[in-house]
């Protein structure tokens, strides 16, 4: 049975119900026992007239980006989707409107864009939903539903996903849904299909311990804090990181959390702050805006070395910039961005499964090294699903604090102590005898402000290298190498979502023999300066992209390793091109090559 | 409120009488983004006959704006506008209108910007008497954000951040800016955009800071709470009888959040901030004031 | 600057496919888009008995590959009905409410099978053969050596015939006066004919002589899934009925414009419709015969391609009238068996 | 933008609304009495208005009140709905089934994008049909005025004008020359098209308020036939409504007397005369095959009539082709279902018979189609030499009918057709002497008779009364909320039952069509836009928020910044701006608004409203 691998585009306007599609596909298909990658596209308008997109890759076997070419394309609006029938592949689909409510000026309608190598098919959605919902919201359901019945996939799925999607709502709105999309399957079943796109069986996974699903990365962060029990959240709406608070407010209260919605986000991270001194695992979440608000307190948790967990989901910037679309470019903030020396943890997961883990590890590590840390995410990998396994049983601790014993309260408990592994015993409100003052300005061992030159040096020190600790952190992965092994000719160094997109690239770039590996840096402050050399000496080219325009983390690479790397750097607003990168390694190769037999031929002239 | 006369009305008749009243020439070419059913169309419709109705200029005008589905609103009136930051418009208002006191400044904004992050300026606004209108969109919801509680969502309200009803008490805006010294203090509703004209038109007149309180339902993300069915069984006209001077009145008034009053409830007249900063100049035996000078040219 | 022509057709059968080679090269820098209601790139029924010997892929049957329309730069709308078309404007309206404006039009929307008014009731118990589509039906329900009854029997069904029972199939024609349809064969000359046909193993039936059809009916379960009921009683059952009654031409969506209409689109031997703008060619038009002073249908696959061919020459600037190059009668071959012009393509 | 010259003068015409309560002229009178829900206005936008935007009603000659009566099918007051009818046309049952039905070709559902027509006709029936069997027909008698009227002829003008005529309280006699009344109703319709019994009875009902009819009378100056000049001195006025009951001759190559074959072979017969020669009871035989020449009703009348007579080949030559002839498309589809076959492009131009004169076959030339004529018909052109034979046994020529006027005993004005001429108000030249119907205007369709009957009753009552007394106005009713369902547009046609073949031919008697059920009326019923409901927007109550164009299913609500007005004070085109500050209005766009009511349900302040809008004749 051939592998499954289809990619399925969804575009309309804001309203449409574009978004709301592709999340009923994708959760049916995950349900299905698919692999599922998918991101969407919006405007930053309300609900306006701008242009949606969701597409979902669906497939057999892992993958890790979705594709440039499209196997489907559903149009909920011509006007949008023009532009993007020619993403769709030669014999690809492309389901279209063609009972329109008003005449169109000739080339208006998607059908005179259809290359003739794609395969049209005209249905009239609206006047369906219309027919079943005496309404046309449903034109979105319409058009899934013949998706899915033109493809063959398996109706029932698609049944209870709806009715998940609608639980809460009337019954008959439910009803009327599932009765939107039975239409439209048995008009997808009875179409005479001509395109070539097939859904094969899916595959089953045979981990017992762990439990297969479907989400985004924010959505794992959710999970993460939950299977890590966070207790506390404080946070203020902001795109792309909403959706975080969004879950936790429906899940923490289950278990006891509580999570308050802040007036603003310096009203949040001071709150956040405040649970943390009191013991408690908490967090907030915010984008760059608002980690620029964050700033100053911020560096009040280094300085006062107390525990926060920040997860920030990077838009384009800078100021309000493209609050719905990716970028990479708040690395510099959220590693250097605070007044003084506010070095902190920085973890940039580049999977949806790594947001889990980033997320319950980042509670682990602010506890244990007690500082704030920021977990990077954007918008990409926030709203990207996949279909992740997560572990049945939490593999994160209740709590790293460590905890002030009773020698460490005798005789003048100092919360600042200098200790072999630079954290200090740290005693919580409430707890005898560990009364202590907090504050933001510099201080001794006790806590209390010194503004002594050596002792700005020694708590300086003590902040900084308590950190290094967590390069050895056992549970976390911090970088890791794949493709191939030993000396290869050019080397990917990537980051955060972007690094699925070198994969993808490397896996093609081998397939056309070029040897090549990839290693993914996952924390970015403090640096794992070690394996990086190491891949940077087996590396003949060292290629870095990243969807920022400066080269943040070229430059973080090259100010830390003192040596040069290729910075290829691009802000679409979309992920990279997987494509555009493969030039790029070809071009890199070529010089490896022409640096190899270079040396050879010199090596030739010294012989003789 | 809508037309339940059976007698035919003329369309030609009207687009005459729409096209010699000069409203349109203070909208913009683009179409407003607000999703469609959206109470900021009638405040939009009340601000534009307000401005033509007291002659002022759409180049004399300025409206100043946050963050939020409200602050989208320069962009789809045809005056000097500024879109600021979530929260900032009242001090960025103010600077404009402390550097050119012959501008008439309109400060527009939500109910989350203005209650929420923009909370701590309200207050200092208020008693400065800055000679600004503040036009309060309130619909107890964050829209652009896509539906999560504002410091106006009732109680009991659910959203995606407060998916178990919402337990924080909604602030009582009137009566806060009644407390804070607002010189003007006033509530219409978009679902009656004849009653919301006239009170529009009244504040920008008052001299003074005017805060104009502006019930609107947010069609797209409130199904059950402030919808227009429901405010339309709520609201109530101001008592006839209600003297406008007496603060105290208008406190108590402002306490019936249940059958919110609709009209004029406070109006003083007291010195601006341009009075006090004037005064001072005097005071400090300066020259003229620079604004004043070149507004005498 | 000289705005190009616009040059639309209406079909992409074969003589829509060759006008539109002839335009482009007749008229190189024109715009040329073809209007189909196929949701296929241009294929020959001709080939569509094909599907029952296993050639079920659709892009087999494909005459030209996508990149032809490419190269020659030809605007193809499939999927695309067109409902009217308004020869004062000049502007062609589609079924999605899109409309196209023309400079020149050629209608060759072709024939489409004619169901005799007293069976219309009965439509839904049969089957067509007039797409790829409808051919893939067929087989997919037809069972092995299963039974087709074929109605009327004209020269498209009795292709098919010929090839289904090479498979292995059985086929009834209830014959009657559309049986060798286009063809004109009536007395002795007939009698050749059925006994010819009856050679080939064709079963036939004498529709008339059963005083016509009463009903059609599904058939009980168990049984062949079709019985046809005639009005003396007698009873037929197939797996499969498929009316072959020739070619009804599809006008309809000409009727508001001024191009005269008797059973086709009428046009001189110019194939000009009464509307200088408007062409037509194919089985959709009937040809002004100075001969025989009537209007007349040429059926084949080389007449239409010809009049394809001088359609897209008239269109630009040309007066050449067609001739008809095909025999038109009715002829057995050296085995005895029915061959006609009307199944000869290249 | 055209500028509005014309000023409402709709204040003046607002009248008591209690004392029109109930009356037959304004049915569902919103009873309640808050607020002003009844206005009427004779604006002539308003007139224009409904005119415009109730096609069907605007196309039907009697003016009917169409989907007045089917709203009332809906709402399965069958009776309610039968007087609607009744109100514009005294014989709906009979309409219900040989209607030419203009109004279904101008319906807004058959227009472009909207599917097919309403099945109007069908459900005019229906009404007439499933109306109670005690149903009461309600009449509002004036009081009697002593005026004589004196109608000849008893078709379907004759007795439309006798029935209004009587109601309006003047005594009225009808003289009929055959023995029962109805005309070509009653002679030129076969049976399986309209059943005997349902014209009899809706006859009976439209004279019964005391027309005195007169049958067997011969109007003429032969002797013992009455005279017109003798009517016109027993009564106050006369109305002549004699129809057009001679068949139009065609001249044949082979005919002895050139221009009436008929008369020299027995088997060439006019289809008028086979028709009534039927019907007053003649055995008719036709042979085996049978030519039917002609292209309306009749022809297909007849072509039907002869499968039914047991002929086995019937065909129907056109001069033209079946596109361009004024018959429906079912009418065709059904005779083609009976086994008739049509040819066209062809002229009959010569009779052949062999050595006994039997007929062997028709001659015809081959055409071409010519222009169009003035009536929208297409002109054919024979050519020259292009003859060829058809080979029948029969020959029935249906071409068309002519009036006589030779009974008249007084000078009238002929017109160059040579139908009498009468003036605006339906008076000849003759004082007194008023005509009506098919007499008048030459053969057209019983509806078109009908309606003309309606209106020269009303003017020759203004004659005699010394002035109009009744007038036309728009009856502005509020509607409380859309009456509607977007899904009811997705309704297909119900299609009218018919009997199978087998049973159609057992008998000639046996109805073809067997109508409608209840049910299947009602789903049809549904399918109606209602177009006399007018939704509009007050302006002044509107915030411009577009939530109406959100959910509207077409392109039926615009921002407009201007208007045209037509010369007779009508709107034209709206002038849509996509300017936010050229936007004067959101408007509602009469002729794409389909009713749905999507945009009523939405509206935040309320400002759309639903009127129902119809003619209604008022007492002056």
């Amino acid at each position: 049975m051939k592998n499954t691998d289809i990619q399925i585009s969804i575009c309309g306007s804001a309203g449409d119900g574009t978004i709301a599609a592709g999340d009923i596909l994708k959760r049916a298909l995950a349900k299905g026992g698919f692999k599922v990658i998918a991101f969407d596209v919006y405007p930053p308008e309300i609900r306006g007239f701008g242009k949606c997109i969701s597409r979902v890759r669906v497939t057999t076997e892992q993958v890790y980006s979705l594709k440039h070419h499209s196997d489907v394309l559903v149009s909920l609006d011509d006007s949008h989707a023009i532009p993007h029938v020619g993403e769709v592949r030669d014999s690809g689909a492309v389901i279209y409107e063609d009972t329109p409510i008003s005449g169109v000026l000739e080339g208006s309608h998607i059908s005179a864009h259809i290359s003739p190598g794609q395969i049209p098919y005209g249905l009239p959605v609206r006047e369906i939903s219309e027919k079943e919902t005496s309404g046309n919201r449903s034109r979105n359901i319409v058009a899934l539903g013949y998706l899915a019945g033109l493809i063959g996939m398996e109706p029932e799925i698609f049944h209870e996903t709806i009715a998940d999607k609608f639980r809460g709502k009337a019954i008959k709105i439910t009803d009327m849904n599932v009765a939107a999309f039975d239409k439209g399957y048995a008009l997808g079943q009875k179409t005479f299909k001509l395109d070539d796109v097939t859904v094969g069986k899916a595959k089953k996974s045979r981990n017992k311990d762990a439990t297969i699903t479907m989400m985004n990365g924010n959505a794992a962060v959710v999970q993460g804090c939950m299977d890590a029990h966070i207790k506390t959240f404080f946070g203020y709406p902001i795109t792309p990181a909403t959706t975080i608070m969004e879950k936790l407010a429906t899940e923490m209260p289950k278990v006891g959390g509580r999570l308050l919605q802040t007036e603003d986000e310096i009203s949040a991270i001071a709150a956040t702050i405040g649970a943390g001194y009191a013991g408690s695992r908490c967090a907030t979440a915010t984008s760059g805006p608002g980690l620029a608000l964050m700033a100053e307190m911020l560096g009040l948790g280094v300085v006062a070395e107390l525990p926060s967990v920040i997860f920030v989901s990077q838009r384009g910037g800078p100021s309000t910039g493209l609050p719905t679309k990716t970028e990479q470019s708040d690395l510099n903030l959220a590693v250097y961005g605070r007044g003084g020396d506010g070095q902190i943890i920085v973890l940039a997961p580049t999977n949806v499964e790594g947001c889990y883990k980033c997320a319950g590890k980042a509670f682990e590590m602010a506890e244990q090294y007690q500082t704030p840390v920021i977990v990077l995410l954007d918008l990409y990998l926030s709203n990207r699903f996949e279909t992740v396994e997560l572990p049945k049983q939490s593999p994160f601790t209740k709590t790293s604090n460590k905890a002030a014993k009773k020698k460490d309260l005798e005789g003048g408990y100092k919360r600042y102590a200098f200790t072999k592994d630079l954290a200090s015993p740290r005693a919580l409100p409430g707890q005898e005898n560990g009364m202590h003052t907090i504050t933001g300005l510099e201080h001794n061992e006790l806590g209390r402000p010194s503004d002594q030159p050596r002792m700005h040096e020694d708590m300086s020190a003590k902040r900084h290298n308590k950190l290094l600790a967590a390069l050895s952190h056992h549970d976390i992965t911090i970088e890791k190498r794949f493709g191939d092994e030993g000396d290869v000719d050019v080397g990917i160094l990537g980051w955060g979502s972007n690094f699925g997109e070198c994969l993808e690239a490397m896996f093609k770039a081998r397939e056309e023999g070029i040897r090549c590996s990839a290693m993914k840096v996952v924390m970015l402050s403090p640096l794992p300066l070690g394996p990086i050399n190491d891949f940077m000496d087996a590396s003949g080219e060292v290629f870095v992209p990243e969807l920022n325009y400066e080269g943040q983390f070229a430059n973080l690479i090259q100010g830390a390793t003192a040596r040069s790397v290729h910075s290829y750097t691009r802000v679409p607003g979309s992920p990279m091109r997987v494509e555009d990168m493969l030039v790029e390694i070809r071009r890199l190769a070529k010089i490896k090559k022409a640096k190899k037999i270079g040396k050879t031929k010199k090596a030739k002239k010294k012989a003789a | 409120m809508g037309n339940i006369s059976t007698k035919p009305v003329y369309l030609e008749d009207k687009l005459a009488e729409i096209k010699s009243d000069g409203k349109l020439e203070y909208r913009s070419k683009a179409l407003p983004t607000w999703c469609p059913g959206c109470g900021y169309f009638s405040i939009s419709e009340g601000v534009t006959s307000a401005l033509n109705n007291l002659a002022i200029k759409p180049k004399d005008t300025v409206v100043v704006s946050g963050i939020g589905c409200s602050s989208r609103f320069p962009f789809f009136v045809n005056t000097y506008g500024f879109h600021t930051l979530h929260g900032r418009t009242l001090p960025v208002a103010t600077g404009v209108k402390t550097a050119n006191d012959d501008l008439t400044v309109i400060a527009v904004g939500g109910d989350g910007d203005g209650f929420a992050i923009g909370g701590g300026h309200l207050s200092h606004v208020a008693r400065r008497n800055v000679n600004i209108t503040y036009i309060l969109f309130d619909n107890g919801i964050y829209g652009l954000t896509k539906g999560q509680t504002s410091p106006t969502s009732s109680l009991g309200f659910t959203t995606s951040t407060t998916p178990y009803e919402n337990h924080d008490r909604p602030l009582n805006p009137l009566m806060m800016m009644l407390s804070f010294g607002s010189s003007w203090v006033g509530q219409g509703y978009a679902g009656d955009p004849g009653h919301l004209g006239e009170m529009i038109e009244q504040a920008i007149a008052h001299r003074g800071f005017s805060y104009l309180h502006i019930l609107s339902p947010c069609v797209t993300f409130d199904k059950t709470d402030k919808t227009y069915g429901n405010l339309n069984m709520q609201v109530k006209p101001i008592p006839d009888d209600h003297d406008s001077s007496d603060l105290m009145a208008a406190i108590a008034m402002a306490q019936n959040v249940h059958k919110p009053p609709l009209g004029l409830y406070y109006k003083e007249d007291r010195p601006t901030l341009a009075d006090g900063l004037d005064e001072i100049t005097q005071q400090s035996g300066g020259g003229k004031n620079v604004v004043t000078a070149k507004a005498a040219e | 600057m000289v705005q190009p022509k616009h040059h639309v057709i209406i079909g992409s059968g074969i003589t829509g496919t060759q006008a539109a080679i002839t335009l482009r090269e007749r008229d190189p820098k024109s715009r040329i888009t073809i209007i189909t209601m196929s949701t296929l790139l241009f294929y020959n029924r001709y080939d569509l008995p094909d599907v029952f010997r296993g050639r079920t892929d659709w892009q087999s049957f494909l005459v030209y590959p996508p990149s032809f329309y490419e190269e020659l730069n030809i605007k193809l709308r499939r999927g695309s009905r067109v409902v009217n078309v308004d020869s004062t404007r000049k502007e062609i309206t589609l079924g999605h409410k899109e409309t196209i404006r023309y400079d020149t039009l050629l209608v060759s929307s072709g024939g489409r099978g004619y169901l005799p008014e007293e069976l219309v009731d009965f439509r839904s118990l049969m089957h067509n053969f007039a797409t790829f589509e409808a051919a893939m039906n067929v087989k997919k329900i037809l069972p092995e050596n299963g039974k087709v009854i074929m109605l009327g029997g004209d020269m498209l069904g009795l292709d098919l015939a010929r090839n289904l029972i090479q498979c292995g199939y059985t086929v009834t024609v209830i014959t009657g006066e559309h049986t060798f349809w286009p063809h004109t064969v009536e007395g002795n000359e007939r009698k050749t004919f059925m006994k010819a046909l009856e050679s080939m193993k064709v079963e036939t039936f004498d529709g008339d002589k059963a005083e016509g059809i009463a009903s059609i009916e599904e058939g009980k379960k168990g049984k062949p899934a079709r019985k046809i009921i005639f009005k003396d009683d007698t009873v037929l059952e197939g797996d499969v009925v498929m009316p072959f009654f020739g070619l009804a031409p599809a006008v309809e969506f000409m009727i508001g414009s001024d191009a005269d209409i008797e059973r086709g689109l009428l046009v001189n031997p110019e194939l000009r419709t009464t509307n200088e703008h408007i062409f037509a060619a194919g089985d959709v038009c009937q040809i002004w015969d100075k001969k025989d002073k009537s209007y007349k249908f040429f059926y084949g696959w080389k007449n239409v391609r010809a009049m394809g061919e001088v359609a897209a020459k008239n269109m630009t600037g040309d007066n050449t009238a067609f001739v008809t190059t095909q025999d038109e009668k009715l002829r057995l071959d050296k085995k005895g068996q029915i061959n006609s012009p009307f199944w000869e393509y290249d | 933008m055209a500028k509005a010259t014309t000023k409402a003068t709709t204040n003046d015409n607002v009248k008591s609304r209690s004392s029109d309560a109930g009356t037959p002229d304004s049915p569902n009178i919103i009873t309640d009495q808050g607020d002003e829900t009844i206005h009427y206005s004779d604006d002539p936008r308003d007139i224009g208005w409904v005119r415009e935007n109730v096609p069907c009603q605007a196309s039907c000659p009697a003016d009917t009140n169409i989907p007045g009566y089917i709203r009332m099918i809906m709402e399965e007051r069958h009776g309610r709905s039968y007087e609607i009818n009744r109100d514009a046309n005294v014989l709906p049952g009979v309409l219900g089934r040989i209607c030419s039905r203009p109004c279904e070709d101008s319906c807004r559902h058959g227009w472009p994008g909207n599917g097919e027509p309403v099945g109007i006709c069908n459900l005019k029936r229906a009404a007439a049909d499933h109306k109670h069997t005690s149903h009461r027909i309600s009449e509002s008698l004036y009081t009697p005025t002593g005026k004589k009227i004196a109608i000849v002829g008893a078709g379907p003008a004759g007795v439309a004008a006798a029935h209004d005529l009587s109601i309006l309280g003047h005594d009225v006699t009808i003289f009929e020359r055959e023995e029962k009344p109805g005309g070509m109703l009653q002679f030129g319709i076969p049976e399986f098209r309209l059943p005997r019994d349902i014209l009899d009875l809706e006859l009976h009902n439209a004279l019964r308020l005391g027309v005195e009819l007169k049958t067997g009378v011969n109007i003429g100056s032969g002797m013992g036939d009455t005279r017109v000049s003798g009517l016109l001195r027993d009564f106050d006025a006369v109305l002549l409504a004699t129809g057009c009951m001679a068949a139009t001759p065609l001249p044949l190559k082979n005919s002895k007397k050139g221009d009436d074959p008929s008369r020299d072979f027995r088997d060439v017969e006019y289809g008028l005369d086979f028709l009534l020669e039927l019907h007053r009871g003649e055995k008719k035989r036709v042979g085996r095959r049978v030519a039917v020449v002609g292209a309306g009703f009749t022809a297909l009348d007849c072509a039907r009539m002869a499968r039914r007579l047991g002929a086995e080949e019937v065909t129907i030559h056109l001069r033209t082709a079946e596109e361009y002839i004024p018959v429906s498309k079912e009418e065709i589809f059904e005779t083609k279902r009976e086994g008739v076959r049509i040819k066209g492009l062809r002229t009959p131009v010569g009779i052949v018979a062999d050595k006994m004169g039997r007929l062997t076959g028709v001659e015809f030339a081959q055409n071409r189609l010519g222009g169009w004529r003035a009536n929208g018909r297409r002109q054919a052109i024979p050519i020259d030499g292009s003859e060829f034979v058809e080979p029948c046994d029969t020959l029935i020529i249906a071409i068309g009918q002519i009036t006589v006027n030779d009974f008249i005993d007084v000078k009238v004005d002929l017109d160059r057709w040579s139908n009498v001429a009468i003036g605006d108000n339906g008076m000849t030249s003759v004082k007194g002497l008023f005509a009506a119907g098919d007499y008048v205007s030459g053969a057209s369709t019983a509806i078109e008779a009908i309606g003309h009957g309606h209106e020269i009753a009303l003017n020759l009552d203004g004659w005699l009364m010394g002035g109009v007394r009744r007038k036309q106005v728009v009856q502005v009713e509020k509607v409380d909320k859309p009456l509607r369902d977007r899904a009811f547009d997705f309704i297909e046609r119900q299609h009218m039952p018919t009997a199978n073949l087998d049973e159609r031919f057992k008998s000639l008697e046996v109805e073809a069509e067997t109508g409608m059920d209840h049910d299947l009326a009602k789903e049809e019923a549904k399918r109606c836009y209602l177009c006399d409901h007018k939704y509009s927007i007050d302006v002044d109550g509107c915030i411009y928020c577009r939530a109406c164009i959100e959910v509207a299913p077409r392109n039926c609500i615009k921002l407009v910044q201007g208007v045209e007005i037509n010369e007779n004070g009508t709107y034209g085109e709206l002038e849509e701006a996509s300017e936010w500050n050229k936007v004067g209005a959101i408007w509602i766009d009469n002729n794409q608004c389909i009713r749905c009511g999507a945009c009523f349900m939405v509206c935040p302040t309320r400002c759309i409203s639903i009127t129902r809008n119809q003619l209604v004749t008022r007492d002056l």
